[in-house]
């Protein structure tokens, strides 16, 4: 199992360096040319033609591709093509706060998730099953968009309690009560996309679970519901719990971009949009390195924690 | 021999099964009259729903004439809601549905194919997890046309990692159990362990997740297209109706955004309902 | 004297739609205080769910439509869970008849005995951990350590039977009620269970009840017996008057239809068939369109009496009237089928995430072996001494350590199709090796399209419904999920689902463990046709050295891991046999006379 | 707001857009000049205090000026004593080292970014002289009457004067991140897409600005930022969404009305695509559409049509100028004179999802003439990519752009037309190039507006380009702030503006 862990941790090098080049390549096949988005619309293509050359955008696709290995060995990722700061101050605040509202989401999600889960799951059948599924399955349809303006109008505008967006407030302290208080919204918008997802699991190993010969076993031992529930249901469905979680830091941490756009949450999606959305490949590959470097890792702390989880894979 | 317990002579049918289940029922009630309303939509809208009047921009709901009030565009909201789960339907069902059978076989192989091909095609399902869905569409939607392909395409590629990984560490669990033993033992080849053994075991989890996906992807192409990647206005598409009607949503008009949201709010409970129904059919 | 459990016409049904299964019909019964009642029965009969109902524990979809459960004089019928568990454990314990799903797979055994330990004796933790251990030794198991430290998939069948045994003894009922427990466990490690029984009727007037199909064990243990039927009690009395003069026909079927050490030598140049009830059923070619029913041996019209039989070779009764041809085909004339040579087999242990340090444990070692073509092999051997992990390599289903294994002399690891058409194999639990999500009859007619055996679904359909007829299902349970059919109906499935494929190898892991001995004498008999119309190979195993010895022709004897000794099956009883067979053979129980009287 | 200003206090103002970066000579956009203008000033100013009629030019860094006779020749006198915020002097050989970087390829620092986008202002530079320590000189080689209006006004091609020893010290990438001038702010942070802050600047040469600090906050979302407003995170925002003007209003918020200032939005031609090309196709376009309705009706009255390129708040505004009047029946005619069936021209229409109304309005405008006109919608971000990259089926695509200064009429042409290959395809461009060039090299104040308007009628019959509208709301100011002032053009004074406690 540490080999495997070892194995998986050396394979990220090649991985990564697959994805960067993939992605190298996508943007450069798109029709995008970074020099030519808005402020190319007001410039003679002798003009635009100066800037390229001034980027080394006039070289090959390989050369550059090249520049930007070594950048990102020398240089922390060279620097950004269209607003030429380094990337590494684009990239890495813009990724950390996204981290933050994607930490805040996941626990968010996989607390409610589980709790309604299971709550449902040992109601199998009943009205407070189908009442909290209900709850859920509304939640995770509100389309963000709506919903996501619904709560800001409400929570902000209308009662006050909370912040409008943004991180911190603009006039406090930036401390981190503050950051928890602007987290509320978009960490519980975000949340419901994937809440539905780990409900739905965790009430399905329940209720199999709950059906199970093992726990009639306890069942004819006298163990209390609490006892049962707590300790051996609540075993035997860490599996699908782990494994939602896992997807969940995933769909949030991609799916964060309408959400950060809604709450002005100054995360990685606005800076990847843009930046995609101008073939500033240098920002992209960063952006995007990191993200994949998030995913590999959760993935790998999955697929470990899943084979610990069920002794009978300890050793496949 | 003498008789054992007579078997039972009339064996539930998967139909009894479904139909008893009284919200899968509920749920594909709301989806056939969705789909009928969606079809008939031509014959049942009382405007077109593309024709705005500028005379009459954002009636409220209850108007006369305009049941649920008008757009932005002065276009009927109740028409435009009429024909608007076309697209979603559509897009939402097979994109998912794609989703679903690729995800499902590329995680049966990740979970049960031998190490290096499992390491190699997982590790590949961790870079396409990567990829972020919107540099896919905006390279999509530079070599092809923006439409329904493009958006079926996107989520395709977006929920393909999701469910592989799901797949995956279920049928990991299966893989070490004895029936796949057995079922080895009986000759049956590998894909065939796969596709008739293992899967019916994981109908739940596949069902699951996909009919929670239907619901979650009508809304996400809703983004897509305000990407500038999906239908394209002025049809009429839910996702599109809310993103548009957003803008008015707390200035005096909630109608325009709210009827649809809640639009496709049935929708994808009716697919959760129908869903669950499903497995238990499948997975008695 | 007051019973501990009054049963009294308990009527269970499971409700499907258009259709009732009524799984018990009217059961009644009576457990006293100290006593151990034998339930004995037909296959299928409701006996697993009637214990079941005592403790509240029938599955979701069964109804109690009738009757009453009193236990202490308490009601327990419509009891809500918690007030049930006032019962459950100190009051009643149960053995469950399945005791590899019974376990909880994600903890260990030390913890699952810990938590019992804690709940009903109160003592601390380590103080549970000791008592585990204490238990663990008291049902036999050689290195408790190991196995506390264990997951359930890490135990022989027969040391995770122990082990629930060990929990539900745990705690002290007043009442125990155990559902087979001994069918995965060798003779001698019965028959310590069945004395710590019997110890425990005698030290706490602990009553027990037993579910059973061994009549060895009835008459070893219990002071009354119970006989069930088609849901119903049919017959009830004394042990030594059932067993001795049973008054009802069916009592009497099954009694004729136990196996007996030396019945072989009895059966003298007769055809080798046991009696059983189905005896009449025609012999059925498999998969021959012709379909000649070919005539079968007619059954003793009038049993006599077997009390005080001799388990030693050359006993008194024999089947005198069995007939057929020759019993003993001369084994050593086919070449080898199933070569083994010199295989080792280690499990890796422990390791990351256990909190026990990574250990290799030999499970089989050095073991070689060749069956030949057309012969029974039999396999016996204390339970946990590798048998099943040799059988499973033998069908290359398990990754070997060390060795070669040849079928036909082609490695099995690189078995192709047609290789496996011709090399079945019969789990050892019937419940893990079906698959739950898909019906019996797709379960068995899918191999025979896939190996070619039925040419369209038509006649798949039709080859299934013979094979489980052959095995006394009737073909509607075709549609039936594993999970709706009794243990022993699950094992003749894993059965029917072999022996439809007409391979030239079977081996079979304790095929009949978990079947009255009516079904287990049909089961035995088909299987002895087939071989002898098909020219079959087997290699089977089992803890039951009757039909071992009736039905083999060659025996090999595993001791921890390794193959001691290899024997033509007339040899069983030689002088020179090693001491760990001599165990085995010692610890045989015969049927008749109980060694304990109570009541 | 308190009608007494009061000094400090900081002012948090939302933005529509993340601000691109903080170099003069590289930035673009609106949202930027917004801030940089208070980092960065130039040689002559605006007097941005009335919000009605044309700016006066009034000394910056420069205290006089003197134009030639031919309005080629312009020389400053520079300020004295002031220093840049990193306390190097400013002085001539400040001004050299900045007019060099972007007009001087043989400069150490020349940088050819920067003198791509001032091009936009400075093509015709033919050279600069420094008079002595505290005179330069510009001469351009065309008469330039428009030049000092061109210096304080920009989105790009800003002629902010920065630290030349803060380019050298952070390079020529560096300056956007460390902008270093002479304003009455100083840069103090920017945290990408959440804000940027500056405080005051304790040694500004000038009057002391009420505010202490400033905050500029993009939210680029249309209703999180009027949330934002009225939850009372930020106290001002830009581009007010039409839609909540009203309710704006209603609870309280200043929404000032301004029908003079210098924007426009409009469409441009794609003429690669083949109907498009056919002058009566985009004539008949435009006769198409009732653009009066559109401002009146979908924007509420919340926008003005135009119907000439010459932007409202534009020196040579006419308010009666028309390029083609609404007619659909003429339309119609005009399409099957150019040879084509009902329904057989089609072609789509980028737009980026504010204009998404607009787009889809005049869609079915087209509709009602025979033109099959699809709308692509996109997120501002893409739509900036996308219509920078069209493809042959593009129709149309949107443009907001807009300039006090009359040689707007020039620029817009060249950007619409010219380097759109726009001239070949109508017959009568060369009218226009020629009415153009007359009145950009104009040297006389006194005809100026008479030429421009002149060359804008000329262009109008070209039909190359398609005015649409302008914004008459566009900011919206909480009770808060006092002084808050829209002058006719686009960015405003900070310096009058307070805030209450
Ligand atoms: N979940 C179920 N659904 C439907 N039928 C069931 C279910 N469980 C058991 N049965 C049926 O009820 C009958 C009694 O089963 P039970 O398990 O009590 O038999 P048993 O006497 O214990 O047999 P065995 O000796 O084979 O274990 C059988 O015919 C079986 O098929
Ligand atoms: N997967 C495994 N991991 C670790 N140990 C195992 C595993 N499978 C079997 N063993 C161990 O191997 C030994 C042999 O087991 P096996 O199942 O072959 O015994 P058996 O002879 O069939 O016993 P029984 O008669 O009880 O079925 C046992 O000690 C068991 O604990
Ligand atoms: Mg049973
Ligand atoms: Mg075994």
């Amino acid at each position: 199992m540490t080999r495997q862990i070892l194995w998986r941790l050396v394979n990220l090098v090649p991985l990564l360096f697959v994805i960067s080049l993939l992605v190298f390549f996508i943007s450069q096949a798109g029709p995008a040319d970074p020099i030519k988005d808005v402020l190319s619309q007001k410039m003679s293509a002798e003009q635009i033609e100066q800037i390229r050359q001034a980027y080394g955008l006039d070289q090959t696709a390989w050369s550059q591709y090249l520049h930007w290995l070594r950048d990102m060995f020398t240089n922390g990722g060279g620097i950004s093509l269209s607003v030429r700061s380094p990337v590494s101050g684009i990239v890495y605040p813009a990724f950390l706060n996204t981290l933050i509202l994607g930490a805040a989401t996941t626990v968010v999600t996989v607390v409610l998730g589980v709790l309604i889960g299971f709550a449902a799951g040992i109601r199998h059948g009943r009205p407070a099953d189908r009442a909290a599924m209900l709850f859920v399955q509304i939640g995770s349809n509100l389309p963000i968009y709506w919903f996501g303006l619904i709560i800001i109008w409400l929570t902000a505008v209308r009662w006050n309690w909370l912040p409008a967006g943004g991180m911190h407030d603009l006039r406090g302290d930036g401390g981190f009560g503050d950051l928890l208080l602007h987290l509320i919204a978009p960490a519980f918008a975000a949340s419901l996309v994937s809440m539905l997802i780990v409900a739905r699991f965790v009430r399905a190993a329940v209720i199999e679970s709950a059906q199970s010969d093992y726990i009639r076993t306890y069942r004819s031992q006298g163990f209390g519901r609490a006892a049962i529930l707590g300790k051996h249901i609540g075993r035997n469905i860490l599996p699908p719990i782990v494994n939602t979680t896992g997807l969940t830091v995933g769909s949030v941490i991609t799916g964060v971009v309408f959400v950060e756009t809604i709450f002005s949450w100054p995360g990685l999606g606005s800076v990847l949009l843009n930046a995609i959305a101008g073939s500033d490949y240098p920002v992209i590959q960063s952006g995007i390195l990191l993200v994949a470097v998030v995913f590999v890792v959760v993935n790998l702390i999955t697929d470990v924690l899943l084979d610990l989880l069920n002794p009978r894979l300890r050793h496949a | 021999m003498t008789a054992v317990i007579a078997p039972p002579r009339l064996r539930r049918s998967a139909v009894a099964r479904f139909v008893r289940n009284r919200e899968a029922l509920l749920g594909l009630v709301v989806l056939v009259v969705v789909i009928g309303i969606s079809v008939l939509a031509p014959w049942l809208a009382p405007h077109d729903p593309n024709a705005g009047d500028p005379e009459s921009v954002l009636l409220p709901t209850g108007s006369a004439g305009h049941l649920l009030g008008t757009d932005d565009q002065g276009r009927d909201v109740l028409s435009r809601l009429l024909y608007g789960g076309r697209g979603a339907l559509v897009v939402a069902t097979v994109s998912v549905a794609a989703a679903l059978v690729i995800g499902t076989l590329l995680g049966l192989t990740g979970a049960f194919a031998g190490r290096r091909t499992s390491g190699v095609l997982m590790r590949v399902i961790d870079l396409l997890f990567a990829f972020p869905v919107i540099l896919v569409a905006l390279s999509l939607a530079a070599i092809v046309q923006p439409g329904p392909g493009v958006l079926i395409g996107t989520v395709v590629f977006g929920a393909v990692p999701y469910v592989t990984r799901i797949v995956y560490a279920e049928a990991k669990i299966e893989r070490g159990k004895d029936y796949v033993e057995a079922a080895r033992s009986l000759g049956a080849s590998e894909p065939a362990i796969l596709l008739t053994e293992v899967l019916p075991n994981l109908v739940s989890s596949v069902v699951i997740y996909g009919t929670s996906l239907v619901g979650i992807n009508i809304v996400f192409t809703a983004s897509l297209s305000a990407l500038g990647l999906g239908i394209q206005p002025p049809n009429p598409d839910w996702g599109r109706m809310l993103a548009e009607g957003a803008k008015v949503l707390v200035t005096g008009s909630p109608g325009v955004a709210t009827f649809p949201a809640v639009a496709i709010l049935l929708v994808a409970l009716a697919f959760n309902w129908l869903g669950d129904g499903l497995r238990d059919v499948l997975n008695p | 004297m007051t019973a501990v459990l009054t049963v009294d016409g308990l009527h269970v049904d499971f409700p499907l739609p258009g259709d009732v299964v009524h799984a018990v019909r009217g059961v009644d019964l009576e457990v006293r205080p100290g006593e151990v009642l034998a339930l004995v029965g037909e296959s299928g009969s409701g006996k697993s769910v009637t214990a079941a109902s005592i403790l509240g524990l029938l599955p979701g979809t069964a109804r109690i439509t009738a009757g009453s459960i009193r236990f202490e004089g308490n009601e327990l019928v419509g009891l809500p869970e918690k007030r049930l568990n006032v019962f459950r454990g100190a009051g009643i314990g149960m053995i469950f008849q399945d005791p590899v799903t019974s376990l909880d797979p994600s903890f260990t055994i030390g913890s699952q005995l810990g938590d019992t330990a804690r709940l009903h004796l109160r003592v601390s933790r380590d103080e549970a951990r000791e008592v585990g251990r204490t238990w663990l030794d008291r049902v036999g198991i050689t290195d408790p350590e190991r196995v506390l430290r264990s997951y359930p998939h890490e135990l022989s069948g027969g040391m995770r039977q122990r082990v629930m045994i060990a929990l539900a003894g745990l705690s002290g009922p007043k009442l125990l009620i155990a559902d087979e427990p001994t069918t995965a466990l060798d003779a001698t490690v019965q028959k310590q269970i069945l004395d710590l029984l019997l110890d425990l009727t005698g030290e706490t007037g602990t009553a027990v009840l037993l579910i059973t199909h061994d009549f060895g064990v009835v008459s070893h243990t219990s002071s009354r017996v119970a006989v069930m039927r088609e849901g119903a009690i049919v017959e009830v009395g004394e042990t030594a008057q059932v067993l001795g003069a049973p008054e009802h026909p069916y009592t009497r079927t099954l009694i004729d239809s136990v196996p007996e050490i030396g019945q072989r030598h009895s059966a003298g140049g007769q055809e080798r068939r046991l009696l059983s009830a189905a005896a009449h059923t025609a012999r059925v070619h498999l998969s021959s369109e012709t379909d000649s029913p070919r005539p079968s041996p007619s059954p003793r019209p009038s049993p006599s009496p077997r009390s005080g039989r001799s388990p030693r070779p050359g006993g008194s009764a024999g089947l005198g009237d069995s007939t057929g041809p020759n019993v003993l085909a001369s084994p050593a004339a086919g070449r080898p089928i199933l070569e083994i040579s010199r295989v080792s087999k280690d499990f890796t242990v422990g390791g990351l995430g256990t909190g026990r340090h990574k250990a290799t444990l030999r499970a089989v070692d050095d073991v070689t072996l060749s069956v030949r073509r057309g012969e029974i092999f039999g396999l016996i051997g204390e339970s946990g001494s590798g048998k099943s992990t040799l059988a499973r390599l033998a069908g290359g289903l398990l990754p070997r350590t060390a060795g070669k294994i040849n079928f036909d002399g082609t490695d099995v690891a690189a078995a192709g199709r047609e290789l496996r058409r011709r090399f079945q194999y019969v789990f050892q639990d019937a419940t893990t090796a079906l698959n739950p999500r898909i019906k019996v009859g797709d379960q068995i007619a899918r191999p025979l399209l896939r190996l070619g055996k039925a040419t369209g679904r038509r006649q798949a359909a039709e080859l299934t419904g013979r094979a489980l007829d052959l095995v006394g299902l009737s073909a509607g349970y075709a549609d039936r999920y594993p999970r709706e059919f009794s243990g022993g109906q699950r094992q003749r499935v894993s059965i029917a689902r072999a022996i439809a494929l007409e391979p030239d190898l079977l081996i079979l892991d304790e095929p009949t463990s978990a079947l009255d001995v009516s079904t287990q004498a049909t089961i035995l008999n088909l299987l002895l046709d087939l071989k002898d119309e098909l020219d079959l190979t087997y290699l089977f195993i089992g803890h039951n050295l009757a039909v071992i010895e009736f039905v083999c022709d060659r025996i090999g004897v595993m001791h921890q891991g390794s193959l001691i000794e290899t024997f033509s099956a007339d040899e069983l009883f030689a002088a020179d046999r090693q001491p760990a067979t001599r165990a085995l053979l010692d610890a045989v129980l015969p049927i008749g006379a109980p060694t304990t009287t109570k009541g | 707001a308190d009608s007494t200003p009061r000094d400090g206090g900081t002012l948090i103002v939302g933005q529509y857009q993340e601000v691109t970066q903080f170099d003069p000579n590289r930035q673009y956009s609106w949202e930027t000049w917004r801030i940089d203008r208070n980092i960065y000033e130039t040689l002559v100013n605006e007097d941005l205090t009335s919000p009605t009629g044309v700016p006066k030019i009034v000394p910056g860094l420069a205290t006089s000026w003197t134009v030639s006779p031919d309005a080629t020749t312009y020389t400053f006198t520079l300020r004295q004593g002031v220093k840049f915020t990193d306390g190097t002097p400013f002085d001539a050989a400040a001004v050299q080292f900045n007019v060099r970087r972007f007009t001087d390829p043989a400069f150490e620092y020349y940088d050819k970014v920067s003198a791509a986008t001032m091009s936009l202002v400075y093509a015709d530079l033919k050279s600069f002289d420094v008079v002595d320590a505290n005179t330069v000189k510009y001469t351009f080689k065309h008469p330039f009457l428009d030049y000092l209006r061109q210096i304080p006004n920009s989105g790009n091609a800003a002629s902010g004067i920065f630290s030349p020893e803060a380019l050298k010290k952070y390079g020529q990438d560096g300056l956007a991140d460390h902008p270093t001038g002479t304003g009455p702010f100083t840069f103090q942070e920017r945290v990408r897409g959440d804000h940027t802050t500056l405080v005051r600047n304790t040694d500004y040469w000038g009057q002391r600005p009420h505010l202490d600090k400033v905050i500029f906050k993009p939210i680029g979302d249309d209703q999180s930022r009027v949330a934002a407003l009225r939850s009372g995170a930020v106290d001002l925002i830009s581009r007010v969404p039409p839609d909540s003007v009203a309710s704006l209003e209603k609870a309280g918020y200043a929404v000032p009305e301004n029908k003079n200032v210098p924007q426009i939005i409009y469409y441009n031609f794609n003429y690669t695509n083949k109907y498009l090309q056919n002058k009566k196709v985009r004539q008949a376009i435009i006769q198409a559409v009732d653009r009066k309705t559109l401002a009146e009706k979908i924007y509420k009255g919340y926008a003005e049509a135009a119907t000439s390129i010459i932007n409202q708040g534009n020196e040579a505004y006419d308010a009666s100028a028309v390029d083609y009047p609404y007619d659909p029946e003429a339309a119609k005619k005009l399409i099957a004179e150019a040879g084509y069936q009902p329904g057989q021209i089609s072609f789509t229409i980028l737009s980026d999802t504010t204009g998404q109304p607009t787009a889809e309005y005049i869609q079915q405008q087209l509709k009602a003439v025979g033109i099959e006109a699809s709308v692509q919608s996109f997120e501002w971000i893409t739509y900036g990519t996308r219509s920078a990259n069209l493809k042959p089926e593009d129709g149309l695509n949107l443009g907001e752009w807009g300039y006090v200064a009359p040689n707007w009429v020039k620029i817009s042409h060249n950007y619409s037309v010219g380097i759109r290959d726009g001239d070949k395809y109508s017959d009568t461009s060369a009218d226009t190039l020629k009415a153009i060039d007359t009145a950009a090299y104009n040297p006389d104040p006194a005809k100026s507006t008479e030429l421009w308007q002149a060359a804008a009628q000329t262009w109008a019959t070209d039909a190359t380009v398609f005015p649409l509208l302008s914004f008459n709301r566009y900011y919206a100011v909480s009770e808060r702030v006092g002084g808050f002032v829209w002058p006719q053009q686009d960015h405003y004074d900070l310096a009058q503006v307070w805030v209450a406690d």
